[in-house]
């Protein structure tokens, strides 16, 4: 249909698609003629003008006409392409995984008792990667003094790790049979330190055995 | 001194079309140092740089300097230096010589004609990258690229064990402060100072400081609180010494540790 | 011959394209394929890329590749049309252009060098100036006594000059047959013109146009 226009494209046409290709603004055919020197009418050009139209329709970048002006753009089936979401997977540090443990666990609870129970200060920023993510969301303000917000976690949470609904994550007492809560008790402070345990008198330092 | 006007490079931002030979000195600012001067001159003899003649060459640049100098135009050092080196080079090149120096003059004069050679490649080279096509002049780029942007997202991973443990960790972290208090169990200084001076009192002999220990049964099973009722009992031992209600024995470093009561002391 | 790829180009093809065309700089082959989310490696683009190199190749525009990465650009024979009155090319000094040459066709050089050829000190601002317009870059120190600074070209020195590569400097070959583009020895690093040069007669003989 157009191939000997695309196969072996004038002179003309060739300098009009390289005048759209780098203007940085639509032109008008009398532009395009004038800059190219065939004087004020775009009379010369306007052929040029449709033969390209037609060879770009089915490729990448279409020439396109829009209120008398002339411009390249994407072809809108690949708009797409101009904007791409890209994904990254990301490990939760382990601040945000013992915050989302803790909403998890204790849920409705505000970042003052997230931190009381977690013994440190939690950046705003970990609260912010749990929503983000989807994990955890504003469950309303407690009626208490300062209102603070309070969090708890979303479905998505529940979907995320396969569970039908909180009361299945394990309890304290799975904790501590899994040896997960093991306790830090005297026992295992004496076996850690061997004999000596210089915690407990003020001057074990000096005992003798 | 040959000077052609036709012979000079015509450079992006220099001109110096319309030099005569006799305002050549002029021109001193012109070149950028001596080799520079050499090239053009060097050029003037309008044959190859590989076939021109060194001693002409020579002749040409003394004579350039001998008139900027008359002229009394203030001539940068280097040009003098170069001046002083080429008359050497030019003796060396004419006289007879009995020994083969090393370098030889022939050598001294192809290295300076390497090194114009050199510097005319370069400045060709110059010329001919600056007349290439170049972008935003004679080709041109999308004048209106639509861009493209990435918006990067995070996909968080977090495993079921790892969120489990994590809750594992605070509740370790978070534990054993209260732990310890409630479970802490000691015997303090003041009893065991009671307890060792009421054993005192009614031992008849020396006495083995771990024998003042409460029998190991009941919580005294305890190792924790047997480990403080020794500490205890020990500190209690030196306070009675001290104070002279008691005396203490040890024959050996580590050895048994034996305590009892001063005489005329005991209540 | 590329008829197929003219008449109905695959979607590989017209995403490719349209990347490149709304795309603000050269992208390597690895870059479109990322973008289009077929993995880091190019291998999958770089049909396409040749096919549209050579359906472009008689056309208005141009796909060309620079230094590993590609961009549309008006075609060279065109220039006479398109070139802009007000070039905002710089103008530059002889001397900057001459130590633009060395800096190409000797890279890396050091400062030392370029200025053993040009037998004259360099301006630090010349280096600054080609630096500023963003064709030198500072490429590492040579690791010699002093670790002087050494100086290349970019990519960007290369789209501006349209050279596919420093390989396609004109004349380079001749240039490098005729040994006036071995390292600059020592001696001549010595401002003095001094001693000897044991090269020199061998380069000399090798070359007679």
């Amino acid at each position: 249909m157009t191939q000997d226009v695309q196969n072996a494209p004038d002179d003309v046409l060739r300098a009009v698609e390289a005048t759209l290709f780098a203007s940085t603004e639509p032109l008008t055919a009398d532009q395009v003629a004038l800059h190219l020197g065939f004087g004020e009418k775009g009379g010369e050009v306007r052929p040029a003008l449709a033969d390209l139209q037609r060879h770009y329709e089915r490729r990448g970048i279409h020439l396109v006409e829009r209120g008398g002006r002339w411009h390249f753009e994407t072809a809108p089936d690949l708009a797409h392409l101009l904007r791409r979401e890209k994904e990254d997977v990301r490990r939760l540090s382990r601040a945000a995984t013992e915050v989302l443990a803790i909403v998890a666990y204790h849920e409705p609870v505000s970042r003052a008792e997230i931190e009381a129970i977690r013994g440190v200060q939690t950046a705003k920023g970990t609260l912010d990667v749990l929503m983000e993510a989807g994990w955890v969301r504003v469950a309303g303000r407690r009626e208490v003094p300062g209102r603070p917000v309070i969090y708890a976690t979303t479905p998505a949470f529940l979907d995320h790790f396969g569970l039908g609904s909180l009361k299945e994550l394990p309890g304290i007492d799975e904790l501590r049979a899994a040896g997960l809560l093991d306790p830090v008790d005297e026992d295992m402070i004496e076996t850690a330190l061997g004999s000596k345990n210089p915690r407990i008198p003020d001057n074990a330092d000096s005992e003798d055995d | 001194m040959a000077s052609n006007p036709g012979l000079f490079d015509d450079w992006d931002g220099e001109d110096r079309q319309g030099a005569q030979a006799d305002k050549l000195y002029l021109e001193i600012d012109g070149w950028e140092g001596p080799l520079d001067l050499l090239l053009d001159l060097a050029r003037r003899q309008k044959v190859d740089l590989l076939r021109i003649s060194i001693l002409e060459l020579v002749d040409a640049y003394l004579t350039y300097i001998e008139e900027a100098e008359a002229l009394r135009l203030e001539l940068a050092a280097d040009y003098l230096v170069m001046a002083a080196w080429l008359a050497y080079l030019k003796s060396a090149l004419l006289l007879p010589r009995d020994e083969q120096e090393d370098p030889s003059p022939e050598e001294m004069a192809l290295r300076l004609q390497m090194r114009l050679q050199r510097l005319g490649a370069m400045r060709e080279a110059a010329a001919r990258l600056m007349g290439r096509d170049r972008l935003g002049r004679d080709v041109f780029e999308r004048g209106a690229p639509e861009g493209l942007r990435v918006d990067r997202k995070s996909r968080w991973q977090v495993e079921w064990f790892d969120l489990v443990r994590a809750y594992g960790d605070v509740k370790i972290r978070s534990q054993p402060v209260v732990h310890m208090v409630r479970e802490r169990m000691v015997m303090t200084l003041d009893t065991a100072i009671a307890r060792v001076a009421s054993m005192l009192g009614v031992a008849i002999d020396w006495m083995e400081l771990r024998d003042f220990l409460p029998a190991a049964h009941g919580s005294w099973e305890s190792p924790q609180l047997r480990r403080s009722a020794l500490a205890s009992s020990f500190v209690a031992a030196l306070e009675l010494a001290r104070t002279g209600k008691a005396e203490l024995a040890q024959d050996e470093t580590y050895g048994p540790l034996r305590l009892r009561a001063l005489k005329g002391t005991q209540t």
